[in-house]
């Protein structure tokens, strides 16, 4: 019996991350077990809910450590509890593929700490990207103060100048305010904003669509990829969600993705399982936690045994392993092992998603 | 018309009715004294439904009372005039009225507020002013008139007359009287015994937690151990 | 020279004047009755003088000083305590810490030695514990210094006021309605317990409907009636006073006082 | 100026929903002086349950009348489980009893519904109406309306009705009130029912703006409460008054000052107004003679 | 006689601290330890405002805050060491304490909360807004205290849990002593007496004002205290210690105790604490279960646990 530990936020604010994570995590040892363990050896998940108190998810961590005796930890569905658990992980010597987008958690880069996300950095590059090719070079932005959020409004802000973007309007709104309409009516009335860019997950981006269409705005709005499902088509209703650009994994256009593609087959049955066993389409981020499992168990095959360093060496040495997010290479530079390519721009037409670069 | 047989009742651990035995007959005036401690408000509460008895009767009009909660009593007839008054401080000294007659909304409700206001001028004069700013004699007022709007036919006074200036005392006692002229029944606590027994028909002398003594009032108020212990004679 | 001095005190509530225009002084070991209908305004004078509510007019004066509107603590730091009508008993402490609560000011010291328990404030406390006990005695409550306040009968948390009143060992003592709650005979114990306040020099202004005590103990008497004052003398010519007759005492006073 | 106008809007629409949850404490703490902690779940349950009939198949009028009957009895429930049997328990405690609840209500709704974000359909659809430039969604203006609807009620109970009496009695003096001849159970009763039902109905009106999920209880409760503390706990006007107010503030705040720190800015002025009026804007202070 | 007692009680709690350990299966147990530890503490600090003084607040994790915060960011801006800078973070409660206690505490019951609710969001909004200084929601790492290095040097080698478990067990012990000196000197009855009637407190000469003060600033240094603890212990700090769910998380641990009561208030700390480690296993019905948990105690137990079960057994709680 191999076993791992997590720790996610399956309640609280960062619900809308750690529930599906957690959710994946679970399926995907159920499905590894039934299909014979890892060289043979059955994995034992132990779970833990941290509902996103970097206080609990750092409690939880030593737990598993001391108490639970894993061999590696998965989890922390947000930088803060990351960061928690990360100490610990560091401290003990186990390895740990964190679930959080931030960019200080592999830079500096720490011996046992592995990230599966794409940074927030590379979302905003993306997102830049995009506008300098549709022509757009002035925006507003409005951004949930939830860390989510934060994080994506200060990377964003970082990295606009290097694709000639000026930031004109930088508004936020509270993770569970109702009406952005002050917000937007201050980036409308701003001279010379060619498009609206605002990162958040919830309820927040949802509402902000619709008043954004209840204003009659007619310049285009990107989201990010913390609203990446369909879900959020759903919420903000077909109309309002028209026209929306967003950066998304291949996880979000599954049947869209051609056989060939090299994500094809890991996405596709990913997205079946979920489906099957919970009736729900899995989200981003639950992709991030399918691909920190697979790499995980990919490493702990390959390391042949149970001993943490050598898991943890294996994971480094990981190389062109296909997730749902993306193809991962690690190095010892390099704990994340994504590029920009793994993120896709999506645009909803019709209620549905379209690859459109 | 009320009986009770053996009341016991306790706060916590502590028994402080030691079996009360005490009859009150139909449109008689009774009046129980006795020193501070003696247990007289917790026999009007246990009474009313505002004390829990551990053990023993109260028999009203026939009926077990035992089992009946505070809210019912006044329907079947019992109100009480508390000690320490328990007005409605942030309702006005009329709303205070009216819900003494909460159980009843005929026309006689005015009528009676009519009554209680005559009685006591004042409150009339203060209707629409927060009862909490009432003088303290005032608030024992509102708090009798209050008793009477429940029209009921046993009322339970616990010092009706602390507070109040020397006439209304005088006042209340004629109250009392007149009361019983309408077939109303009194049971009256009082610490000015010797207007309480001058009125009443009979009277329970408590001492901690026992009736000592009982019988007629005017031979309560020859008794020498009386005159000495409560009336100060 | 006169302890307090109540000069043209007033104040007005809604409408309503409760208090309008009312002086007179209380000396040393002076024993001052104020007596008159429900509502005419007595409670609000001791609340007024005691610094309960600020008066809408004129001066009141303690110890010569002018103290008019000047908080309840500070009055009590010049020796100016007071009992209640409606009952200000902290329920949920001990009897004897209700007392001691009166010792406050003579047993406080500086946070620091009560947060390090220094020996200063256990000696402090001491002091206050022996004189709270004393004192309990003296009303007869020292079988319950230990019971949860609350759980005493309206009659004994009376006496419980006047002990806590006491403890701060005041200069001039004012009681509102002590005796309402008691029979003859425990007035009668109030009546010894005012009069031997008095006579070791504290001055005491004292309202109350028990007009044989009243009668009895008080050198002076201050009539009230529709908050002004209506008459005022010693007790046989107030009693005397139709005007106090007809308002207040009404004609079966000698009845009463017969009894 | 058609700024200003897209403000009030919005500042308008916010309020209403604070007012509705404002409203929904008021009976409660009129009631027994306690403030329900687990009022913001009565506005969850309303919006929940009134997505998960409608998704299995009723209409949603029909889906809307079921939450707000199922949401009044878990507030019955609530009473007679948990407050009842804690009678004579300090304020405090009871407080403590309904934090209790709310935990409960969220783990339970979690569990039975799920965890996503859910919303119905507006009711009068989603085309804005334009007025002098600013646009209002025509569900604002049913949220606005129910506060107003709510609020006359409400007022019309606590002033007119001798059972809105015997409310305020039951809070004001327990002892007392059954004295006089109030069942001061069922009085909690009838609150609990009622708060619970405002609040569901609050829940189904919002829904289609705020969206809903089983944990948006909590800052609403928030919310509700500042709101109904600025405007003087226990008074519908109060209530009322104080959403709206709350709502303009943080508008007007993160349409001329700064959106985050709007919270901030709201707080300040309820701290100020505090400070001046310490019972709030149409709060009584108790009259309680020494 | 009261002093007795008061030896007797702290004894029995260092005991506790003491001789657990021998009982714990794995060093996570120090973890959960040191957490009951530091929570009891800001507790015990709560029971002085809410249980002796009577007057609530909403808003203590923002004390909490100051202190965690101070511990962060005097080390790498000041140059401070830790240890100094948990004491700075409490003058700094303190102060603020004192400046916002003079208006806030005119306030009475729910009023009072919601001006203390204020406050705490208020706190928790600077830390989250203030990214550039804090870190922002994802929070911000702290310095080591540098202790257990220190311990090394002289021979002792103890796990971080085990020295945390140690430190928080002699910060709560110093705590709850203070505290028991409180209660049975003057300050603290006048802190309990204004607590029942304010009126009769001021005409006793109790200056209601300052004893309200008086509470609430050393409320705020308990908060705080146990703030800078928790942000050393973890190393890391977020937003969330200053936010309104901790406060109400702290409110509720002294309540559900016996909030007149400093073991009371130690006794629910340890329960709200310890009792998610246990519905672990419940998973998806823990909040189920903990919400139930605390209604049925209130309900049972309506004074909180320790009152109510020392009525029962016949002594009188505390
Ligand atoms: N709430 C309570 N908790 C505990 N004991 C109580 C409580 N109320 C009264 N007692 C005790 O019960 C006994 C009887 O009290 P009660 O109030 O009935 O006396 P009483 O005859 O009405 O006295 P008084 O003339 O002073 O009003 C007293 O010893 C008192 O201490
Ligand atoms: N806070 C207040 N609000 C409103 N009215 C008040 C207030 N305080 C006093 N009053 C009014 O002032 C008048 C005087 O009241 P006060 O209590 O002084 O009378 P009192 O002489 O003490 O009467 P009693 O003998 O009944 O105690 C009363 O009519 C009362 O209603
Ligand atoms: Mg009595
Ligand atoms: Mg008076």
């Amino acid at each position: 019996e191999i076993r791992l530990g997590a720790s996610v936020s399956a309640s609280g604010p960062a619900a809308f991350l750690g529930d599906p994570e957690g959710k994946t995590l679970e399926m995907m040892v159920e499905l590894i077990n039934e299909a014979g363990g890892i060289n043979g050896e059955e994995i034992a998940l132990t779970l833990y809910d941290d509902g996103g108190d970097p206080n609990k998810a750092r409690t939880f961590a030593t737990r598993l450590v001391e108490d639970d005796e894993v061999v590696a930890i998965i989890g922390g569905s947000t930088t803060g509890t990351t960061m928690s658990i990360l100490d610990v992980a560091e401290d003990e010597g186990i390895p740990f593929i964190s679930l959080a987008g931030a960019i200080s958690i592999i830079d500096p880069v720490r011996e046992y700490v592995f990230k599966t996300p794409h940074t927030d950095r590379m979302a905003c590059e993306k997102i830049f990207a995009d506008m300098q090719e549709q022509g757009i070079s002035k925006i507003g932005m409005i951004s949930g103060t939830d860390g989510f959020g934060a994080s994506m409004q200060a990377q964003c802000k970082e990295v606009a100048g290097d694709h000639g973007i000026e930031i004109l309007a930088d508004e936020t709104y509270g993770p569970q305010d109702a009406d952005m309409t002050p917000q937007l009516t201050r980036i409308r009335d701003t001279e010379g904003v060619q498009a609206v860019l605002n990162p958040g997950f919830g309820q927040g981006p949802a509402i902000v669509t619709r008043n954004v269409a209840q204003l009659g705005f007619e310049i285009p709005l990107y989201q990010s990829h913390g609203v990446a499902s369909n879900a959020f088509i759903e919420l903000t209703g077909k109309e309002a969600a028209e026209g929306v650009r967003l950066p998304g994994t291949a996880l979000l256009i599954g049947d869209l993705l051609s056989e060939d593609d090299p994500q094809y087959q890991v996405v596709t049955d990913y997205i079946a399982a979920y489906k099957a066993k919970y009736d729900q389409d899995p989200s981003t981020f639950a992709g991030y936690a399918h691909d920190a499992m697979a790499l995980m168990t990919d490493a702990i095959a390959r390391a042949g045994g149970e001993d943490p360093s050598a898991i943890r060496d294996a994971l480094e040495q990981t190389s062109g392993f296909v997730g749902t997010t993306g193809t991962y290479t690690f190095t010892p530079e390099d704990h994340l092992g994504l590029d920009q390519s793994a993120f896709r721009m999506l645009e909803i037409t019709d209620g549905g998603w379209k690859q459109v670069d | 018309m009320l009986t009770v047989e053996g009341l016991r009742s306790r706060y916590g651990r502590i028994e402080v009715l030691h079996g009360i035995d005490l009859e009150v007959k139909s449109g008689e005036i009774v009046t129980v004294v006795g020193a501070n401690g003696a247990g007289k408000t917790t026999l009007l509460k246990c009474l009313s439904g505002t004390q829990p008895v551990s053990d023993g009767r109260i028999v009203f009009r026939g009926e077990s009372l035992n089992s009946v909660p505070a809210h019912r009593r006044l329907a079947h007839g019992l109100a009480q005039s508390p000690e320490g008054r328990q007005i409605f401080t942030n309702l006005t000294v009329e709303e205070n009225l009216r819900l003494g007659a909460y159980l009843h909304s005929d026309e006689r409700v005015d009528r009676d507020m009519t009554e209680a206001f005559a009685l006591f001028p004042i409150l009339r004069e203060k209707r629409n002013l927060a009862a909490g700013g009432l003088s303290g004699g005032q608030q024992q007022m509102l708090a009798i008139a209050r008793a009477l709007m429940g029209r009921p036919s046993c009322l339970l006074l616990d010092e009706p007359s602390m507070g109040l200036a020397p006439l209304l005392v005088a006042q209340i006692f004629e109250v009392v009287t007149e009361l019983k002229n309408r077939d109303v029944t009194v049971l009256l606590v009082e610490q000015n015994a010797y207007g309480a027994l001058r009125i009443a028909d009979r009277g329970y002398v408590m001492e901690t937690g026992h009736i000592i003594i009982s019988g007629p009032a005017a031979e309560l108020i020859a008794d020498p151990r009386i005159r000495e212990a409560y009336l100060g004679l | 020279m006169s302890l307090l001095e109540v000069s043209g005190l007033g104040i007005a509530f809604g409408g309503l004047m409760a208090v309008n225009d009312v002086s007179f002084a209380v000396k040393p070991g002076e024993i001052v009755s104020v007596i008159g209908p429900n509502g005419a305004g007595k409670t609000t004078l001791f609340n007024m003088i005691s610094g309960i509510y600020r008066p809408g007019r004129g001066a009141v004066r303690l110890n010569g000083e002018d103290v008019t509107g000047e908080a309840p603590h500070r009055l009590a730091e010049k020796g100016l305590s007071r009992t209640f009508q409606n009952l200000q008993i902290f329920q949920e402490m001990t009897v004897l810490d209700n007392v001691l609560a009166g010792y406050h000011l003579q047993e406080r010291g500086p946070i620091w030695a009560d947060l390090l328990s220094l020996p200063s404030m256990r000696r402090r406390a001491t002091i206050a514990r022996d004189g709270a006990r004393a004192l309990l005695e003296r009303v007869r409550l020292d079988k319950t210094e230990g019971q949860q306040a609350g759980s005493l009968s309206y009659g004994s948390l009376k006496r419980l006021e006047i002990a806590r009143a006491l403890a701060l060992n005041p200069k001039i003592l004012l009681l509102d309605e002590p005796a309402a709650g008691c029979n003859a005979v425990e007035t009668e114990e109030i009546d010894h317990l005012i009069t031997e306040l008095a006579g070791s020099g504290i001055a005491i202004l004292l309202v109350e409907h028990d007009m044989k005590l009243v009668m009895r103990i008080s050198s002076h008497i201050i009539v009230l009636d529709h908050g002004e004052k209506i008459a005022e003398g010693d007790p046989a010519t107030v009693s005397r006073d139709p005007q106090v007759i007809a308002a207040y005492l009404g004609a079966g006073q000698e009845e009463e006082a017969e009894c | 100026m058609d700024a200003l106008l897209q403000f009030i809007f919005s500042g308008v629409t916010v309020g209403a929903v604070y007012a509705l949850v404002a409203l929904g404490f008021t009976i409660i703490y009129n009631a027994s002086d306690v403030v329900n902690f687990a009022q913001g779940e009565f506005v969850m349950l309303g919006g929940m349950i009134t997505v998960f009939a409608h998704q299995a198949g009723l209409p949603l009028a029909l889906a809307a009348v079921l939450a707000i009957i199922v949401t009044a009895a878990i507030g019955v429930a609530l009473n007679k489980l948990a407050i009842e049997p804690a009678r004579g328990a300090p304020v405090v405690s009871v407080i403590i009893i309904t934090i209790g609840a709310s935990i409960l209500i969220r783990g339970a709704t979690q569990l039975i519904f799920d965890k996503q974000l859910h919303r119905f359909p507006a009711f009068s659809g989603d085309d804005p109406i334009r007025v002098m430039g600013a646009t209002i969604l025509p569900q604002s203006l049913w949220v606005t309306g129910g506060a107003l609807v709510v609020f006359a009620g409400l007022w019309l109970f606590f002033t007119r009705t001798l059972t809105g009496k015997a409310v305020l009695a039951t809070a004001n003096n327990r002892i007392a009130a059954q004295l006089v001849g109030i069942n001061t159970g069922a009085i909690m009763t009838l609150s609990f029912g009622l708060s619970a039902a405002i609040g569901a109905l609050a829940g189904v009106l919002i829904t289609p703006i705020t969206l809903v999920s089983y944990d948006v209880g909590v800052a609403l409760a928030l919310k509700g409460f500042a709101a109904a503390m600025l405007g003087g706990m226990g008074n519908p006007k109060g209530a009322l008054v104080g959403g709206l107010m709350l709502g303009l503030l943080e508008a007007l705040t993160a349409g001329y000052l700064s959106s985050q720190y709007k919270d901030a800015v709201a707080f300040i002025v309820i701290l100020a107004v505090l400070f001046v009026m310490p019972q709030g804007i149409f709060g009584k202070s108790s009259t309680e003679r020494v | 006689m009261a002093g007795r007692r008061k030896w007797l009680q702290l004894g029995v709690l260092a005991a506790l601290i003491v001789l657990l350990p021998l009982f714990f299966p794995s060093g996570y147990y120090y973890r959960v330890g040191a957490l009951i530890f530091v929570n009891a503490l800001s507790v015990v600090g709560l029971v002085i405002l809410i249980g002796y003084a009577g007057q609530i607040s909403l808003g203590h994790a923002g004390f909490a805050g100051i202190g965690a915060y101070a511990c962060a960011l005097a080390p790498q801006h000041l140059g401070l060491h830790p240890g100094l800078a948990m004491l700075l973070g409490a003058l700094i409660s303190g102060v603020v304490a004192l400046l916002i206690g003079r208006p806030i505490l005119r306030l009475k019951g729910y009023y009072l909360a919601v001006a203390t609710l204020g406050f705490g969001i208020l706190m928790s909004m600077v830390l989250t807004n203030e990214r550039a200084l804090t870190g922002g929601p994802d929070g911000m790492s702290v310095e080591d205290l540098g202790l257990r290095a220190m311990l090394r040097e002289l021979g002792w080698r103890l796990s971080g849990g085990e020295m945390w478990y140690g430190v928080s067990g002699i910060a709560l012990l110093i705590g709850a002593w203070v505290a028991l000196n409180l209660l049975d000197s003057p300050s603290g009855r006048a802190m309990r007496a204004l607590h029942g009637s304010e009126i009769a407190a001021s005409t006793v000469g109790i200056d209601i004002a300052r004893q309200k003060l008086r509470a609430f600033v050393i409320s705020a240094v308990y908060a705080s205290i146990a703030g800078s603890l928790l942000a050393l212990q973890n190393g890391f700090i977020t937003p969330d210690v200053a936010g309104f769910m901790h406060s109400i998380e702290m409110v509720t641990m002294a309540v559900l105790g016996g909030v007149g009561s400093v073991f009371g208030g130690i006794l629910g700390a340890a329960i709200l604490t310890f009792l998610p480690q246990l519905l672990t296993v419940f998973a998806e019905y823990e909040q189920l279960v903990l919400g139930a948990v605390m209604i049925l105690v209130m309900i049972f137990l309506p004074q909180g646990l320790l009152p109510s079960i020392g009525r029962r057994i016949g002594r009188k709680g505390e």
